[in-house]
C-alpha cells in the first residue's frame, strides 16, 4: 500500500521565478531564503518520496474565464511550462504517475469532489516557483498537480479544502501500488495585489496564522475566506489550499521545518510536517 | 458594471482592496481575454509592435482601447481586470510587475523598493 | 423571493433535433412524440415560469477531454448553439439570467459543490433536443445550463446529483428577487450507445424506474451508476441528472405529466412534477 | 493501453457493453482530438477532401491512421474513442449515427431500422 510520508506548505511567488532563474543563492538577501528550502528538500531524499500531491493554483496562465474551474486534477504523463510573459522557463520535464493520478481522480470524485479532469495542463510559479528550490533536477519526484481557483472568488472554502485534504489522506492509504507520497500546499502568505494597499504584508500575523496551523488548525475551519484576507491581505486567500495539506495530516504533527521569509510582496513561508501520531 | 461608466475617467477608485469577483470577471471579460491572448510570444510582439491594430483587430470597444490606453492600472483592477492578466499587458508596455503595482499605490516603484529591499530578510521569532 | 415552481424531467437524444429540424410532428410514427411535450409547455406557460435551470450533459460539442469538468455552470448573457456535424442549428438565441445564474453558481460554490465556472457555453442536444418541443420560439424563459460529466467515467454518483438537487432548490428559494424557477433533468431513459449491443432499449425497466422515481427514489440512491448502465444500458448512466430534479422536490410529488415513448435507440420519456406537500 | 496492441486487428472486441473511462480518455486521446475538431465545418471540409492528408497534418501515428482506415467502429469504441466523436467521423465518411452504430451489432443500418420501425410508438402501461 502507498504510504503518505508527510507534508509541505510553501509559498509561491514571481520572486521565487526570479531568484532561481537568475541564480541568485550567492546573494546575501537572497540566501536565507534559499537556505530556507534546503531541508525539504532533504527531507524529501530521506523519506524516498515517489510523488508530490501538489495543491496549487493557476494565475491565468493556464485556465481562462471562459471555463474556470474550482477543482482541476492532472493525470497527464507529463506537464509543460506554462509562459508567464518571457517564455516557458527552462527547467527539466515534469513527468505524472499515471496510473495513480487516475486513482486519485476517481478515488475524489467517488468520494463527491467534483473535479475537472485534465489531460492537459500547463504548470505555473504555482507549482513551479518553490520546487526547483526543494528538488534538484531531473526532478527525482513524479508530479500530481490538483489545481485550486483562489482568484476568481468566492473560492473553495477552508472547510471545504480541509475535506479534500482528509479525502486525499484516505485515499493515498488506499493506494494498493507500494509508493511514498508526500502532500503540498503552495500559496500566501500574507500578500495583497490589488487596489492602493499593492504590496501590504502582515508578518506578525502570518507567524500567528503558522502557530495556529501547527496547533489549533480546527480553530479556523469556520473561518470566511475573507477572515483570511482582513488579517493578511487580499491574495492571502491563497491560504486555503494549505488547509488540504494540513487536513490530510494528523491532528498533532510533528514539525520539521519552518521558516518565514519577508519578501518584497509577500510574507514567504516554508513548512514540513509529519504525523505526530 | 460596465454601463456605470461612459469614460475610463468615471471608474471609482476607492482605497483598500478590490475582491475579484464573477462579476468583475464578467465585466472585463473581453479586457481579459485580450491580456490573456499575451501568454503568447507571437502575441506579445504584435502588441509590441502596434497595440492600437492589436486592439482594433481583438474587436476592443473604445471605452476599452482607452482603458488601455489610460495604462491607469488601478482603474483597470477596479473594472475587473485579473492582477495577474493585467501584468502580462503591463510587460509589454515594459513595466515591471512591481511599477504597475507601485502605479496603484501612487509612487513609483524604486521609492517602493528601495524602501523595502532592507527589509527582505527571515522573520521568525527567534530572528528578531 | 423567488419561487420554485416544480420540476421536469426528458430524455435528450439526436432523434429529438432531426424530428425537429425536419419538423416531424404530421408523421404518424413521430405525432405522439411531439404530443407528449404539449402538456409540459402548458405547464410551464401556467406556471409563468421565468427560467429553467437545466441539468443536462454536453456530448463533447462544448468540452473536449483535455479538461473535462464533473459539474459546469454557465453565468453568461447568452448561449450559441453547438455545431454537432451540420452546422449550428436554426434555433432562437438563448438567453441567460446572469444575476440569476451568478447567485446559483455563488451559493453553489459556497454549499461545497466544486463547480466549474463557464462565461462561454456552446448548448448542444443536451439542452436542446428536447426544449423546442416544450417552449415556443423565441424561447419565453430565461436558461441556466448546469453541465454534468455523464461521459468520462467516474461519473457523479446518484446521491451527489440527489444532494446537488436540494441545495438548488435551497438556493432558488433564498434568491431575493420574485421570479418563478423550475428545474429540468436531461438525459436517459435506457440506451446503449458503445459495443455490440448498440440500440438496446429496457422499455419495461424505464417504466418500473419512473414508478420507484416518483415515488420512492431514495430506495435508489445508494446504486452505483453501473446498476443503471446494468439495467437501462451503458448511455442510461445519464439518469443521474435525473435525481438533481429529483432532490429538489418534496418527498411526495404531484405528478402532472408523465409519457414514455420507445425511439428508435432510446427510451424517450416526459415527466412534470410540483411538490405535494 | 496502446501498448497492448500493435496492430489494429489485435483490438479485442468482447461482445457487450463499453465503460468509457479516463484510462479509456487517455488512451484515444489523439483520436478523439482528431474527430474533436471536426466539430468546425472548415475542418470537415478538409477531411472530407483528403482525410490522409488531414490525418498527415494532425500528426497521427501510423497505428491511428490504419484505425481511421478500417473504419472498424467497435475497435474505435475498444480502443477507447467516444461514441460521440465517433459519430463526427463517420458522419464525414457519409454515415450516419445508425450506420456506424449498427456495424458494432454486425449488421446494416437498413436492417436494424426495418426492425425497428414497427416498435416506435408510446409504451406507457395504458398504451399496452
Ligand atoms: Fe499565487
Ligand atoms: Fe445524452
Amino acid at each position: 500500500m502507498a504510504n503518505f510520508v508527510g507534508g509541505i506548505c510553501t509559498s509561491h511567488n514571481g520572486a521565487l521565478m526570479h531568484g532561481w532563474d537568475y541564480q541568485l543563492r550567492e546573494d546575501p538577501i537572497w540566501t536565507p531564503l534559499f537556505e530556507s528550502y534546503d531541508p525539504v528538500r532533504q527531507w524529501i531524499i530521506d523519506k524516498k518520496v515517489d510523488v508530490l500531491f501538489f495543491v496549487f493554483n493557476d494565475h491565468v496562465s493556464n485556465f481562462f474565464f471562459d471555463c474556470y474551474p474550482t477543482f482541476a486534477i492532472g493525470i497527464a504523463e507529463q506537464y509543460e511550462h506554462a509562459d508567464e510573459g518571457s517564455g516557458p522557463r527552462d527547467l527539466a520535464v515534469p513527468y505524472g504517475d499515471v496510473p495513480f493520478s487516475r486513482y486519485m481522480a476517481d478515488y475524489l470524485i467517488r468520494d463527491e469532489f467534483d473535479l475537472t479532469v485534465c489531460q492537459e495542463m500547463k504548470l505555473d510559479h504555482g507549482i513551479m516557483g518553490p520546487t526547483p528550490y526543494m528538488l534538484d533536477q531531473p526532478w527525482p519526484v513524479k508530479f500530481v498537480p490538483f489545481c485550486v481557483n483562489v482568484i476568481q472568488h468566492p473560492i473553495p472554502s477552508v472547510k471545504r479544502c480541509w475535506k479534500l485534504g482528509k479525502s486525499i489522506r484516505k485515499a493515498i492509504e488506499a493506494y494498493p501500488e507500494d509508493i511514498n507520497v508526500a502532500v503540498v500546499g503552495t500559496g500566501g502568505l500574507s500578500h495583497e495585489l490589488q487596489g492602493t494597499n499593492f504590496g501590504r504584508i502582515e508578518l506578525d500575523w502570518d507567524n500567528e496564522f503558522m502557530d495556529k496551523f501547527e496547533f489549533e488548525p480546527e480553530s479556523m475551519l469556520d473561518w470566511d475566506v475573507k477572515e483570511f484576507m482582513d488579517r493578511g491581505g487580499s491574495e492571502s486567500a491563497e491560504t486555503v489550499m494549505w488547509f488540504a495539506m494540513r487536513g490530510a495530516m494528523s491532528k498533532k504533527v510533528k514539525r520539521i521545518h519552518r521558516n518565514l521569509y519577508r519578501g518584497m510582496l509577500t510574507g514567504m513561508a516554508v513548512l514540513v510536517f509529519e504525523d505526530a501520531e | 458594471m460596465s454601463e456605470k461608466w461612459k469614460k475610463v475617467e468615471d471608474i471609482k477608485t476607492p482605497p483598500g482592496p478590490v475582491t475579484f469577483t464573477m462579476e468583475h470577471s464578467q465585466n472585463g471579460y473581453r479586457m481579459n481575454a485580450i491580456c490573456y491572448s499575451l501568454k503568447q510570444e507571437e502575441n506579445r510582439k504584435k502588441f509590441r509592435e502596434d497595440y492600437e491594430q492589436y486592439m482594433a483587430e481583438f474587436g476592443l470597444s473604445e471605452f476599452e482601447k482607452d482603458l488601455v490606453r489610460s495604462r491607469d492600472w488601478l482603474k483597470m483592477i477596479h473594472y475587473g481586470v485579473s492582477p495577474y492578466l493585467i501584468g502580462k499587458m503591463a510587460q509589454c508596455f515594459d513595466l515591471s510587475f512591481m511599477d504597475w503595482g507601485a502605479f496603484m499605490r501612487g509612487e513609483q516603484a524604486k521609492d517602493f523598493m528601495e524602501r523595502n529591499i532592507p527589509l527582505l530578510k527571515n522573520y521568525n521569532k527567534d530572528d528578531r
